[in-house]
């Protein structure tokens, strides 16, 4: 009895080791300062964190598929400069799914290349961090880009305003994870994800179509990169070609913080999202402590080794690698 | 040889896993010199004895003694430097570096600076390639070799060191009869150097041929030892699942049907040329061959995996186009691939999701997985295949190999094809559920399927076909019916000897 | 073997070829929209070519030991600014200070030490948590940098001395110093890949780790000392490039990682580890310095040359991929 | 002029894609060199790279160009790259940020802001509104630094802290945190400043891109009030002065330094002299003044 519910704690730790760790920075930071968990702090934080939130959604399709992609920072540049240009010249109604309809493309354009034609994406989607900010500057001519009536725009609701009182970022995050979340966790489509990352040729010779599933998920993140665009776009009304520039490893860690695998087919939505509120938490928590920014980066350090280490220590009941 | 004090002793040993014991206080003892086997059914735990004896697992109680003295296997190195050596069930080869360097994986010859010495490494490895009678030399890519030569890699291994005692988990699992012949050529040898065998199969006429002890674990726990020539078949099969097994050969036949699949004239590159043979409903069409034969070519063939060159397919006498497993699989044909792990499961999940993968799509309550009728699929097959898991929730990279089988098994039956092809169905599966397995392909042809079973043991091939097609090189040596068949004659033609070379 | 023998000798000459493209490109074009009247194969031209390899390419030559180990590190690029922090600052102590130009060897001894150790440390980390390198060194390339910055907060360090610049920009039989540690790292890491037990080791790790565990290869200490290897080269990097310009900003060296590794996936090392050879990574290193060199050559805009790098290594890709197709009859999965 | 025939000049800039500022430079560049019949150039941009950017200035020597401008990436680290041109006889030009003073005796001229002045200047124009509302006494700001490393941060940010107190002594920086010479960075600081601190009078930003930015955040959470001082007028920040949102910058013309840099590289070829520190006029920019400007370009 004794060890079964010693195992029983162990698993519960196992699976939730990332919820703990949560749980523990929160009381930490509240501690420290009283501002920290107050719904003024919450609501600045997670708007904040809502566009790199919203990407880190699609990029869990692709690392789960078993692929990466390193371009949706340099994609979220172009969404927000084209949707930004795009407002005063055709007005926002078009100008959103004009915008949307162009970050589809290079979406396609990296699903093709990853899932049709089987290139490797760390690589493939390296290439375009660099070849989507050619076309970002080509675009705006190395501008900024900015909408000329700030005022009169309703176009500012997506990143500045509220419904039921909670900001507008918040409950497109929210309904985007929720989606995206019973979309991988309970369709055909999420574990056809699932089957391709974890083994792609099994899952060729169970009859999915591998290259369609990557190309979806590449599509799915496109989807969320251009969603952030808007909500950047929306918040700020204007922007700089490199307004996204970082933020690919930053979601990326968000991804892994959740416990994604970079093999493949395992991770959940559900735990991005925490990994997500983690990440904009230290640094929320970290700036109202007035510690300097590179403290930040070496404390986000530990912090990822350490969740990650613990996540697998559990998963492998034992602290330290069984390598030699 | 029983005079003489035991080489290696293991003495109450436990292992759990989470959610498993699969190792419940077992004891067991090799003498110099003496081939020993060890039997049980799928999941009993035999491979996890032998990882707790090569030290790849740590024991959760009990001891291992060499001699009289008593032994911690901290790590493999620990292990192989006690001279134990290990050829492990599951392929464990680098397939980008050289024969050479597989075999002598983690112990190259070194000259200064820390250097390769090449020279000594190549005669080594030449030296004992010759020993093996293999076709293939030590610089040979391992990438480069087929599953059973690769096999023989990993054979070649144990005769690198001067080794105490050598495991052979499932060595034969992929092996034909002529490398078989060379595998029980070196056991004996290391024998006659006195060295202790552990031999782990499910092959029982191969146990019977060249052991001298059997060893018995049902569910982890043991069974008792038995001496070889004191016992029989039924005996050992009772140890293993406490009851008796039918082991005749296919005198039934069923009523045949129309025909279910036509292949005519059909040939991919140098794989396999001029390929034609038919498959009625209700009638077991074995496909036997030495390995690169090319049955396992035109299985994927069919499945829609590789372009045909030229010839044709038909299926209920239309002919088809099959671009990939999902036209396949539209069209009513499944196919059990040879290779588990690499092809056949998703190791990550769960048994129940790896079991309905293909149907995914079609198994659906409005945008969602139904996942209440994927357990009703999962728990029919589990208690029809017999498969043992802790549940439909447990990873299929944790069950034993047979287990693992069965899921893929029950993936394909799952989808009640009308043309299912299997590829070496049974390997490594213990003899209940092969038998279980051989019942279900002729129950299958009796409910009207088009059954193709592709085997490299003769036993199965003989037991379920109606027909069996036999191959070599690429090409149909000659068809059989299951009364006409010898087994002389059916070695005759998969050697490229005696037959007509023409399809009866 | 016979019939894979061109398309394979092909592969392996992949990136050659595209050197060879390359040239021929610029050159032609160079005649048409450069303003310079020199031709861009001037041979005094290839040599500077060769030097301005080296910052990347000595990294590089560590990259290609640990990808083929079946691991990556994120973090080579702020480990390149430590050492260079601790180069040029030490020189700057006071005990170091009064033994005049005898502290450069000191100062160099201490940035490689450093170097090492900082990687040593990714390598325990990935040895002994059991976390998959990319995560350990991703974290490592945020907390190094922070390390970079607590030196001295966000202001460059400086300790410009000409001794120091001078040896750095001599020149030994016509060849550049940093020109020469490149070529040293290259032939040094060629001997250590081919060669020694250890190399082979690399190999078989990246290729299949568990029948290396099996084997009973010490995997672990093993992939440790290649990520201190490739410690020790960033830090050479820093210590041969910064020699020669006295002073870091903290930010320095950032992207290096993803230049790096650029430069060795073109080169032909497979990413998950198991294949791959020095060689070809000089190849790769001296073809993305040929292609920076020449788009500056032919005037392309920062625009254009984002595009078309990035464009470029897909295509290179790409033709990689076209050249190893195997048959018609291969299998689809 | 003394150069007969056409003057090559290369010039290689910090990292261009990065910002409008250095953009519009470098259109302006091109375009003042083309409307020139004698002027070739070679432009370069070293994407913010010191390795890249002393190769470039290798390449200019390699390919004997007349005159090289630099945009320096890093003051002290060029300084080697310098000499080495130097050594070539080609005349240097720093532009924009100049080098370490141990580099002059290899340089031309400098031509670009002062922005150690700059910094100053912002301190000054922040210190006379106080005083306007009559809270020099206790004000309280906070500073949104740039891209942290570069030059131009640090000598802004030293002109402005150096001065400060020495205006308006009694008023207080309370943090500093930097922006990276990005909006939405900048936003992300002053949200977190917003909620650390109640009371806020001012906010110093290092350029005008970084304290909209600010401003964004202070309008999202309802925080009027806030003086906002800038650098580097950018349309933004003028738009937003015009609004009556952002109190000041400082005017400073990409055109303007892309000019100077280039005039001061001919003047050099043409063997006229040249003073060594060849700064551009900085001028002060307040909703006061702001008729007498007109709206910057990028
Ligand atoms: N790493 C592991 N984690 C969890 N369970 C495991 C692990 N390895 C083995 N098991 C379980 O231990 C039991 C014994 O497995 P083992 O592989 O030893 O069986 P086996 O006798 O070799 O079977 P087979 O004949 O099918 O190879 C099985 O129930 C298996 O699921
Ligand atoms: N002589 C040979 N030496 C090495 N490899 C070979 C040889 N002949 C064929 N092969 C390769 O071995 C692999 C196995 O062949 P194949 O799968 O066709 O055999 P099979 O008839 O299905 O037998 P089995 O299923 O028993 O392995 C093929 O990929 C083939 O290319
Ligand atoms: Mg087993
Ligand atoms: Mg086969």
């Amino acid at each position: 009895m004794a060890t079964l519910s010693k195992q029983k704690i162990g698993s519960v730790l196992a699976k939730q080791g990332i919820l703990i760790a949560f749980a523990v920075f929160i009381v930490a930071f509240t501690l420290a300062n009283n501002k920290f968990l107050t719904v003024d702090n919450v609501f600045s934080v997670v708007p904040a964190s809502a566009k790199q939130g919203v990407m880190a959604l699609g990029v869990t399709f692709v690392v789960i598929s078993g692929n990466l992609d390193l371009s949706v920072g340099s994609m979220m540049s172009f969404s927000t400069i084209v949707v930004l240009d795009l407002h005063d010249k055709i007005g926002p109604f078009l100008a959103i799914p004009a915008m949307f309809a162009m970050t589809l493309c290079l979406g396609a354009f990296i699903g093709i290349l990853v899932g049709y034609l089987r290139l490797n994406s760390l690589i493939v989607t390296l290439g375009m961090l660099s070849a989507i900010h050619g076309l970002t500057l080509t675009y705006s001519g190395g501008q900024n880009m900015d909408i000329a009536d700030k005022e009169g725009t309703w176009f500012s609701v997506f990143g500045q305003g509220t419904a039921l009182g909670i900001p507008v970022p918040i409950l497109i995050f929210a309904l985007l994870a929720a989606v995206l979340g019973l979309m991988l966790s309970r369709t055909p489509f999420g574990r056809k994800v699932y089957a391709v990352g974890g083994n792609g040729t099994a899952a060729t010779f169970s009859g999915i179509r591998r290259a369609r599933t990557v190309f979806m998920c590449y599509i799915l993140s496109a989807f969320c990169v251009a969603t952030a665009g808007l909500i950047q776009a929306s918040r700020s009304l204007g922007s700089q070609n490199t307004v996204g520039q970082g933020l690919e490893l930053e979601v990326l860690a968000a991804v892994i913080l959740g416990g994604a695998s970079l093999m493949g087919g395992s991770g959940t939505i559900f735990k991005t999202v925490i990994g997500v509120l983690i990440l904009g938490f230290i640094q929320n928590g970290l700036l109202l402590l007035g510690l300097q920014f590179y403290v930040q980066y070496v404390v986000t350090w530990v912090i990822i080794i350490l969740a990650v280490w613990l996540d697998i220590a559990a998963k492998r009941g034992r602290l330290w690698s069984p390598i030699a | 040889m029983t005079d003489t004090k035991p080489i290696l002793r293991l003495d109450g040993i436990v292992k759990t896993f989470p959610g498993v014991r699969a190792l419940d206080g077992v004891s067991f003892a090799v003498m110099p010199g003496e081939v020993h086997a060890l039997m049980g059914e799928n999941g009993a735990g035999k491979s996890t004895l032998m990882k707790v004896l090569g030290g790849i697992h740590q024991p959760d109680g009990g001891a291992i003694y060499m001699g009289d003295e008593q032994v911690v296997m901290s790590g493999p190195l620990e292990a192989k430097a006690k001279g134990i050596v290990f050829i492990h069930q599951e392929l464990s080869l680098a397939e980008e570096l050289t024969v050479a360097e597989n075999i002598y994986l983690g112990e190259l010859p070194r000259k200064s600076f820390g250097r390769v010495d090449w020279k000594t490494l190549a005669e080594k490895t030449n030296a004992i390639l010759k020993k093996l009678r293999v076709g293939f030399d030590a610089l040979t890519r391992v990438g480069d070799l087929s599953i059973a030569n690769q096999q023989m890699v990993e054979i070649a291994r144990a005769l690198t060191v001067d080794a105490k005692a050598v495991i052979f988990d499932e060595p034969t699992a992929s092996l034909t009869d002529a490398e078989k012949v060379v595998l029980f050529d070196v056991i004996s040898d290391l024998k006659a150097d006195g060295v202790g065998i552990i031999y782990i199969s499910h092959r029982m006429e191969e146990i019977f041929k060249i052991t001298d002890r059997i060893s018995v674990l049902r569910d982890g726990q043991y069974q008792g030892t038995v001496a070889t020539p004191e016992t029989d078949e039924e005996r050992v099969t009772q140890m293993m699942i406490g009851r008796k097994l039918d082991l005749t050969r296919n005198a039934l036949h069923h009523e045949l049907g129309d025909v279910a699949l036509e292949v005519r004239g059909l040939s991919c590159g140098k794989l396999y040329t001029d390929i034609s043979f038919e498959v009625r409903r209700g009638e077991v069409v074995g496909f036997y061959g030495l390995v690169g034969a090319g049955r396992t070519e035109i299985a994927e063939t069919l499945f829609g995996l590789r372009d045909p060159s030229a010839g044709q397919i038909l299926l209920d006498g239309e002919e088809v186009r099959l671009n990939s497993p999902v036209d396949a699989i539209a069209r009513g044909i499944s196919l059990v691939p040879e290779d588990r792990k690499g092809q056949g499961l998703v190791l990550g999940m769960n048994c129940r999701d790896n079991m309905t993968l293909p149907q995914v799509d079609d198994l659906t309550a409005g945008p969602f997985v139904a996942e209440g009728a994927e357990v009703a699929i999962f728990d029919q097959y589990r208690d029809q295949l017999d498969i043992r898991t802790p549940g439909w929730r447990a990873r299929v990279g944790n069950l034993s190999g047979g287990n693992q089988q069965k899921i893929v098994i029950g993936k394909w039956l799952s989808m009640h094809p009308s043309l299912l092809i299997v590829d070496e169905p049974t390997r490594g599966i213990d003899v209940g559920s092969k038998s279980e397995i051989h019942k279900l392909l002729r129950g299958l042809a009796a409910k009207g399927y088009a059954v193709m079973v592709i085997s490299s043991e003769m036993p199965e091939v003989l037991h379920v076909s109606d027909r069996i097609v036999a191959m070599y090189s690429g090409r149909i040596m000659r068809t059989f019916t299951s009364d006409e068949v010898t087994e002389d004659s059916l070695i005759q033609a998969i050697s490229g000897l005696g037959g007509d070379g023409k399809a009866a | 073997m016979q019939p894979g023998a061109l398309s394979k000798a092909l592969k392996n000459g992949a990136i050659w070829g595209f050197i060879v493209l390359e040239l021929i490109f610029f050159s032609v074009a160079g005649e048409f929209m450069s303003l310079s009247d020199t031709a861009f194969m001037d041979w005094e031209n290839m040599l500077l070519l060769l030097k301005q390899s080296a910052p990347i390419g000595i990294i590089a030559m560590g990259m290609t030991i640990v990808m083929v180990n079946g691991n990556i590190d994120l973090s080579v690029g702020a480990t390149f600014a430590i050492a260079a922090i601790i180069l040029l600052d030490s020189m700057t102590w006071p005990f170091m200070a009064a033994m005049g130009d005898w502290a450069i060897p000191f100062a160099w001894l201490f940035a490689l030490i450093v170097g090492t150790l900082l990687g040593a440390l990714n390598g325990l980390l990935v040895w002994k948590t059991g976390v998959d390198a990319f995560i350990v060194t991703l974290g490592s390339m945020l907390g190094y940098r922070g390390i970079v910055f607590m030196f001295n907060g966000e202001n460059p360090t400086s300790h410009l001395n000409w001794t120091l610049v001078d040896f750095a920009e001599a020149e030994f039989l016509g060849i550049a110093t940093a020109s020469w540690f490149l070529l040293a790292a290259t032939g040094a890491m060629w001997f250590l890949m081919t060669k020694t037990v250890h190399g082979r080791n690399a190999y078989a790790i990246g290729d299949n780790r568990e029948a290396a565990v099996n084997a009973g290869i010490r995997v672990g200490p093993h992939m440790m000392i290649n990520f201190a290897i490739i410690g020790f080269l960033a830090a050479l990097s820093a210590v041969v490039f910064y020699s020669e310009s006295g002073s870091v900003n903290p930010n320095d060296g950032q992207l290096y990682e993803l230049w790096v590794i650029t430069a060795v996936v073109l080169g032909g090392t497979k990413i998950t580890g198991g294949a791959g050879s020095v060689i070809g990574t000089f190849g790769g290193v001296i073809a993305i310095q040929l292609l920076r060199k020449g788009l500056g050559h032919i005037g392309a805009d920062t625009s254009t040359v984002n595009l078309v790098i990035g464009l470029i290594l897909i295509a290179v890709l790409f033709l990689d991929r076209q050249l190893n197709v195997k048959g018609k009859e291969a299998l689809k999965v | 002029g003394e150069h007969g025939g056409t003057m090559r000049i290369g010039i290689t800039q910090n990292n261009v894609g990065v910002d409008s500022y250095q953009t519009t430079y470098e259109q302006a560049f091109i375009a003042a060199a083309e409307e020139n019949e004698n002027v070739e150039t070679v432009v370069l941009d070293a994407g913010g790279d010191v390795a890249r950017q002393i190769a470039q200035m290798e390449d200019l020597i390699q390919q004997d160009v007349d005159a090289i401008i630099i945009w320096p990436t890093n003051g002290e680290a060029v300084i080697p790259a310098v000499r080495k041109a130097a050594q070539a006889d080609i005349p240097v030009i720093v532009t924009n940020s100049n080098i370490a003073e141990q580099g002059f005796d290899f340089v031309a001229s400098f031509s670009g802001p002062d922005n150690i002045t700059q910094g100053a200047r912002s301190a000054e124009i922040m210190c006379d509104k106080f005083k306007e509302e009559g809270i020099e006494g206790e004000a309280r700001v906070v500073q949104i630094s740039g891209q942290p490393g570069y030059t131009t941060a640090i000598e802004r940010a030293k002109g402005f802290e150096d001065r400060l107190p020495e205006v308006c002594p009694d008023v207080t920086l309370v943090e500093t945190q930097p922006g990276d010479w990005n909006r939405e960075k900048s936003q992300q600081v002053m949200e977190a400043f917003l909620v650390k601190y109640d009371d806020i009078d001012g906010v110093y930003a290092g350029d005008d891109n970084m304290g909209v930015g600010a401003l964004n955040a202070a309008k999202a959470a309802g925080r009027d009030g806030i003086i906002f001082v800038g650098a580097t007028n950018f349309a933004v920040g003028y738009e937003a002065m015009a609004a009556g949102d952002y109190w000041g910058s400082i005017y400073q013309s990409p055109v303007d330094d892309a000019e100077a840099a280039l005039q001061t590289a001919i003047d050099i070829l043409n063997g006229e002299e040249v003073p060594f520190l060849n700064y551009f006029d900085t001028p002060k920019i307040t909703q006061d003044n702001m008729d007498e400007f007109s709206k910057p370009v990028f």
